[in-house]
């Protein structure tokens, strides 16, 4: 199964894109495009099982390297694990919904859709790369869409917040670049050469004062992606001010490539800094946790609301990252699965609602049940997957990353743990308030009466998301035979070095 | 101290003290004459020195040339009145302190530079001398800089022609652009 | 001739200098500014000549140097006069803070 | 035993009926939809009562002692090799017999609403949610793993949320219905915290390989988890009173009792389900399922649990005789009568004779759940016939509401214990274990059964006597789907205490054979007919003297009927401490501090700009100036400091 296939798709769908006239037939090829990118994601699945059935206990699979500027040796290496695979499958499962959720954007479609496949391409680059240069090449590809797609079609205040998101974004990859950088000038090969390329670093211990410096750059870089906590100002205002399809993307993938960078490039590469800063990276995590969870109960805007509750559930990736621990890691890449689905369709919801009430205040909604009652099963379903109801992903993540920080013996993890399980409970409070407000209660205006309830590709939309949730929660353990091996490997390298503090 | 020395002496303050007064005096005419006065005192200094054709030529250019030039734009530009502006309280101030920092500093490197003085025959200056060695194209002639310079000096003139030429306003086009 | 040390005359040429450029830093005119560049430009001659006289008696660089300097200085001195010509006629005074238009 | 299909067939029956019922049931069976719940757990009924009978019968009983059967298990979720939650269906005493108790309860409800919800537009929901909670709750009986049983216990708490809020253009009702959820969630959290602890120390989630790795006194684990302490408390009796306060949260225990009175906002038969029979006993159960680390390893935890209950049987019994709305008096009975299985437990040692305790709170249990169930129907019956829950609209009704009368007064009668019913026989047990091991305990019960009998009465006679009948008879007493189920819920309220739970449910497995002497139950029996004496005294036929008296009381009275401003204590920590103080400096935390962080450093380097902006003054001298400035500097640096 050759990868590049996985960018061919895109790029081949963004061009088509180029030639099409109208809305129609944009979103048509659009369409074709995502869906197709989803079977081949699926054939990617199966094909990985295949080669593991037959024992083939490599790291990688479908590896291919290409050489693409010798001197800095810089090579386009790509290769897919466990891992890897969840979050293809993650993407290409927003992709669509996402696709779907904008059918009816009149204002520069064509643009508007070759934005989202673009941004789609970056990722599914990232997810494959190998070669830390190649890796941040993908992410820089996903960043610009992203700010033009908030700025040219968002709503509010869109130009200050896509400004914000793509400078916040920009100074985290430039740190990103410093620590990729930092780990190239440190590496030497047996050929004395210093190299990019992820798994010949793997093998190579870096002396620990270099890791202790290079780490934290490399982590915050991903972490600002991942809204860690003081840098995750650009999550409200960016997904409050970005189209519907844009806020699924920005929450859905996006801030999954931070969360899967943070374990592939910092905790992969330099375990020991790992170790060293496994505190900092859990007090962070515990507060953007804890403080994500207050602010949400605070805002009024539904669109705030959902982005500060990503600002919290990413805390749990981080929280799994930095326990150390291969449960709390396989964990946090069920709970980036898992979120990047349940966030997607809160967003889509919201969008939905937003399309017809044309107001995202809670006060001024109300008693939505009764006029729209398939648009709010999807809203309640998506707010229970978020507060953790068994039955949703968002459960069988959210204990996979408390047992796994459980296992970790320090008395001030324990802490953390423990706080971080307090925020189910506000998680709860603040879901419920919205839902109570928005679904249920009597109706405040009276024109939502006659409202529409979701069209054929809202609700496909919608379906396809809620399967996935469905999916993982009903039967995690193919998500965690998926995830194990990567998490092993991981884990043998963290294993390898002894607690340092 | 001989004779020479002190006539040195006489001709660098005679050089000093018409360069000090060409850039302080406040009258524009009156600081184009201290300025001729000045380029003939380093005219003499050529000759004290014994480089009578570098003497020679600076007389003829500068002081011919390029103060006589410099008159000629003075009366063009006289309408904006003879009397110059007074400098820029802050700036001049600045400028001094600059001016007489950097002074001090340079002068203090020399004092401290071993300059190796020639210790080989007298420098005596022969004028077919200059002039075998500025068209000689092997040992370290001077021919290609010298056809470069009279380049220059054509481009410089078409330039200057091109820029004081008086353009005819065409009054009806050309809208009446404010600056 | 050599009662006077080459340390002396540079000291005149290094005071002409600086001479030119205080009256390039404050005069307002932009005439008496081209007068003060003059300055400066024959003080780096009387440089040139110093050296070749007393360090290089045998060759003859220095004053080739200085020939091409003041050939150099009639040509800019010409450009400059232009300038200033077609600037008064836009400004209608050549005082060098009146023509600020390149600023922020 | 016959294979396990039959036994995992009791939950998924209620789950396929709510996805056909959630996912289609609005279009094509909106009207046959309570027919299509009713009988799916018809079936599951019936094959719980075959489960019971082969398990209490055939295959239970292994040379004495019930076992605990794991008849299925399969791995969900794998944490670590020997750490996983898997789903499993364990059979022993307890589960069976609650799961005689939950599946005829819930047969009772299905067919009760037939009647009570007919004319409701979203019928079909109703029926999708109630075979959802019915799912969840046999899922919860039935799991054998610590966690699973976390899983059902969200499951379980999400129904009830959907159910309560089932009136939901009710503003009420949708904040009874996320009070309820918050705080069971809260307790959740608790639980939550509670299973890492013993998972953790235990290495395992099983519930077999836990108990008997936490309760055999020599196993390493144990001296581990004792060791292990904090803040002055061992670890393990940190684990087990966590996980007591999960429970005491869903069984509305004394500090998270709050939700239960307000969750009367749902339809009358969702309470008599949820309020009544099962959600509430599902601490209980849990306690029960964990009891033998309760007795053996850390009898302090056991101390909390007896003193919770019984402060909250008192506590529940002194409110319920002033509350005015009938299902709210209900509901603090049931709270109470929850209180009085608690503390049977906390008072109850593990082997032999002392098990007594335990017996008995399972007997109540058993016992509970049927006139409970039948109190909760016969208001719901009456309030369907009123159409209001308030007791002043009501009196007379029992000429015109035969059955109701009756079945209403047989369940009064075995609620305070009066000898031929059911409730008499659990209550003897549980105060005789009271009294074996513990008298202030054996006082307090005393003190609430009297207590039980005058409010119950109180509100028997205010319904159907006191004045007479202020409504007419518009309509008859309610369909034959309402009456059936109250005349088999009386007889079983009857019936059931005969049922001998002494030689089948005991904590040890061993069957007890002492009986409570008759000269014993004097002393309950007599304080149960003072109160009933006393209520008909006040309320048979309406007179101020019930008035006067509440005068007299005053403070104590008020304060009572306002439920000790124990709501408002809680609001106010919500209100002020949660939201004023923690989240609203949270949120302009964020917008200003951290937000203006970013801000300002935007604005600073604007700032700056302007600043710097000024040297580009346009002025040829200040640039010659500048110029000159940096020469100066690079030649002194290049001097002086690059040797």
């Amino acid at each position: 199964m050759n990868l590049t296939l996985l960018l061919l798709f895109p790029l081949f769908t963004a061009f088509a894109i180029l030639f099409a006239k109208g809305l129609k037939q944009v979103r048509v090829i659009a369409l074709i495009g995502s869906i197709f990118q989803l079977l081949l994601a699926g054939k990617l699945l199966m094909a990985y099982y295949q080669i593991k059935a037959q024992g083939n206990q490599s790291q990688m699979v479908f590896e291919y390297i290409q050489n693409w500027y010798a001197p800095l040796h810089l090579q386009y290496h790509i290769g897919v694990d466990g891992i890897s695979i969840a979050m293809i499958l993650l993407t290409a499962f927003v992709v669509v919904a996402g696709i779907l959720v904008s059918w009816k954007t009149e204002q520069l479609s064509k643009e508007f859709f070759f934005l989202l496949i673009l941004l789609s391409l970056g990722a599914y680059g990232f997810f494959i790369s190998l070669d830390l240069f190649t890796l941040f090449f993908f992410l820089e590809v996903a960043v610009i869409p992203k700010f033009l797609l908030i700025g040219i079609w968002g709503s509010g205040k869109k130009d200050n917040s896509a400004m914000k998101l793509a400078l916040m974004l920009m100074g985290g990859s430039a740190l990103i670049l410093v620590g990729i950088l930092g780990i190239y000038f440190n590496t030497h090969t047996e050929a004395g050469i210093h190299t990019f390329d992820l798994l010949l670093i793997a093998k190579m211990n870096i002396a620990l004062p270099i890791q202790k410096i290079f780490f934290p750059f490399a982590f915050i870089g991903f972490g600002v992606f991942t809204a860690i906590f003081p840098f995750h100002t650009w999550v409200p205002d960016g997904h409050a001010s970005a189209p519907t399809a844009a806020s699924m993307f920005l929450a859905g993938i996006s801030m999954k490539l931070g969360g899967y960078g943070c374990l592939r490039v910092a905790t992969f590469l330099m375990p020991d800094a790992a170790h060293a800063y496994s505190w900092i990276i859990i007090l962070l995590a515990t507060i953007a946790i804890i403080y994500g969870a207050f602010a949400t109960m605070m805002q009024t805007d539904l669109k705030y609301i959902n982005a500060y509750s990503s600002i919290s559930h990413c805390g749990f990736v981080l929280l799994g990252i930095g326990m150390l621990t291969k449960t709390s890691i396989m964990g946090a890449v069920m709970q980036m699965v898992s979120h990047g689905l349940m966030t997607a369709l809160f967003f889509a919801a919201i969008g939905m609602i937003y399309s017809r009430t044309h107001t995202r205040m809670v006060a001024q909604l109300g008693g939505l049940l009764k006029a729209m009652p398939f648009i709010s099963s999807v809203f309640v379903i998506a707010g229970l997957c978020s507060l953790g109801l068994p039955g949703f992903s968002g459960f069988a993540a959210e204990m996979t990353v408390f047992m796994g920080s459980w296992q970790n013996p320090d008395k001030w993890f324990r802490l953390a743990t423990i706080l971080a399980c307090a925020s189910i409970v506000v998680t709860a409070v603040y879901i419920l308030r919205a839902a109570g407000q928005t679904i249920m209660g009597p109706m405040v205006n009276k024109e939502h009466e006659l409202l529409t309830d979701a069209s054929w590709n809202e609700k496909f939309a919608a379906i396809l998301l809620i399967v996935g949730i469905v999916v993982v929660g009903i039967a995690p353990f193919w998500l965690i035979d998926l995830i194990q091996p990567g998490t092993e490997i991981i884990m043998s390298k963290l294993g390898a070095v002894a607690l340092v503090k | 101290m001989s004779a020479a020395a002190i006539f040195f002496y006489l001709i660098a303050a005679f050089i000093l003290g018409t360069g000090i007064l060409a850039v302080t005096t406040r009258k524009i005419f009156r600081a184009s004459i201290w300025l001729l006065f000045s380029l003939i005192g380093i005219a003499a200094l050529y000759f004290w020195l014994k480089l009578e054709f570098l003497a020679a030529v600076q007389i003829i250019v500068y002081v011919g040339g390029i103060v006589v030039l410099i008159i000629f734009s003075i009366f063009l530009t006289i309408k904006s009145g003879d009397e110059m502006q007074k400098p820029l309280l802050v700036r001049s101030i600045f400028s001094a302190l600059a001016v007489v920092f950097g002074a001090a500093f340079i002068m203090r490197l020399l004092q401290k530079y071993p300059f190796k003085l020639n210790t080989g025959k007298p420098f005596e200056l022969k004028v077919n001398d200059i002039g075998t060695q500025m068209l000689d194209t092997k040992n370290f002639g001077y021919l290609l800089p010298f056809e470069l310079i009279s380049m220059l000096l054509l481009a410089a003139m078409i330039g200057c022609i091109v820029i004081a030429i008086k353009h005819k306003e065409p009054e009806n086009n050309l809208p009446n652009q404010t600056i | 001739m050599n009662e006077v040390p080459l340390t002396h005359i540079l000291f005149l040429s290094t005071a002409l200098f600086f001479i030119g450029a205080y009256g390039l830093f404050t005069r307002r005119n932009m005439i008496t500014m081209l007068m003060a560049i003059e300055l400066m430009l024959n003080s780096v001659n009387i440089n040139f000549v110093a050296f070749n006289k007393y360090l290089y008696a045998d060759k003859l660089d220095g004053i080739f140097f200085s020939i091409f300097i003041i050939t150099i200085a009639a040509a800019e001195a010409a450009v400059a006069i232009a300038i200033i010509i077609n600037l008064y006629r836009s400004h209608h005074s050549i005082d060098v803070e009146d023509a600020t238009e390149l600023k922020y | 035993m016959s294979n396990p299909i039959f036994i995992a067939l009791i939950p998924i029956l209620p789950l396929t009926c709510f996805l056909l019922l959630g996912l289609f049931g609005r279009k094509h069976f909106s009207t046959t939809s309570g027919i299509i719940g009713t009988l799916s757990l018809f079936i599951s009924t019936i094959l719980s009562f075959a489960t019971a009978y082969q398990y209490f019968f055939q295959t239970g009983k292994i040379n004495g002692v019930y076992q605990k059967i794991i008849v299925f298990k399969y791995t969900w979720l794998e944490f670590a090799p020997n750490l996983s939650i898997d789903m499993g269906i364990l059979l022993d005493p307890i589960t069976v017999m609650m799961l005689v108790v939950v599946s005829f309860v819930s047969l009772m409800v299905h067919v009760f609403s037939l009647g009570y919800m007919k004319g409701e537009t979203r019928f079909a929901t109703y029926y999708a949610f109630l075979s959802l909670f019915t799912f969840s709750m046999l899922g919860l009986i039935l799991s054998s793993n610590i966690f699973q049983i976390y899983l059902f216990w969200e499951l379980v708490g999400v129904s009830s949320f959907l159910l309560i809020g089932f009136y939901f253009e009710k503003p009420s009702a949708v904040a009874a219905s996320k009070k309820a959820f918050i705080v069971t969630r809260f307790a959740d959290l608790g639980f939550l915290i509670g299973i890492l602890i013993l998972a953790f120390y235990a290495h395992t989630l099983d519930f077999g390989i836990l108990i008997e790795r936490l309760s055999v006194i020599s196993s390493p684990y144990l001296t581990v988890i004792n060791a292990a302490s904090f803040l002055g408390m061992s670890a393990l009796s940190w684990g087990l009173i966590l996980v007591f306060i999960g429970g005491a949260g869903k069984s509305a225990m004394f500090p998270l009792h709050i939700w239960l009175p307000d969750a009367m906002e749902g339809p009358t038969p969702v309470s008599a389900l949820i309020h009544a029979a099962t959600m509430v006993v599902a601490g209980v159960f849990l306690v029960a399922r964990l009891f033998p680390i309760f007795a053996l390893s850390d009898p302090g935890a056991l101390q909390v649990v007896m003193y919770t209950g019984a402060f909250s049987a008192f506590f529940a019994a002194v409110i319920a005789c002033t509350q005015t709305d009938i299902k709210r008096v209900l509901a603090y009975s049931t709270m109470s009568q929850i209180g009085y299985m608690m503390f049977a437990l906390g008072v109850s040692k593990y082997s032999g004779e002392e098990g007594l305790g335990y017996m008995g709170s399972m007997f109540h249990l058993f016992t509970h759940a049927f006139f409970k169930s039948l109190l909760f129907l016969g208001a719901g019956s009456v309030i369907h016939f009123v159409h209001s829950n308030e007791m002043k609209d009501m009196g007379g009704l029992r000429k015109l509401m035969p059955i109701t009368h009756i079945s209403f007064l047989i369940a009064c009668l075995a609620i305070a214990g009066i000898p031929p019913f059911a409730g008499f026989f659990s209550k003897e047990e549980i105060l005789m274990a009271a009294f074996e091991s513990n008298r202030l305990i054996y006082v307090v019960a005393l003190i609430t059964s009297g207590l039980t009998a005058f409010y119950m009465f109180r509100l028997y006679y205010s319904i159907f006597w006191s004045k007479d009948a202020s409504v007419k008879n518009h309509h008859g007493e309610g369909t034959i789907s309402m009456k059936i189920p109250l005349i088999l819920l009386a007889i079983l309220a009857i019936g059931s205490g005969l049922v001998p739970i002494a030689s089948f449910v005991t904590a040890d497995g061993l069957p007890i054979t002492s009986h409570v002497p008759i000269s014993f139950s004097i002393v309950p029996v007599s304080l149960a007919l003072i109160g009933i004496l006393l209520a008909t005294r006040l309320f048979k036929n309406s007179n101020d003297l019930p008035v006067r008296i509440s005068q007299q009381m005053g403070g104590l009275y008020t304060a009572a009927s306002r439920k000790f401003y124990i709501d408002e204590v809680y609001l106010f920590v919500t209100k002020k401490i949660l939201f004023n103080l923690i989240g609203k400096p949270a949120a302009w935390f964020d917008k200003h501090i951290v937000d203006g962080l970013m801000n300002l450093l935007a604005n600073s380097t604007a700032k700056v700009s302007e600043l710097i902006k000024g040297f580009q003054s346009g002025k040829v001298q200040d640039y010659a100036l500048y110029f000159f400035g940096g020469i100066a500097s690079l030649i002194i640096l290049f001097i002086y400091l690059w040797q």
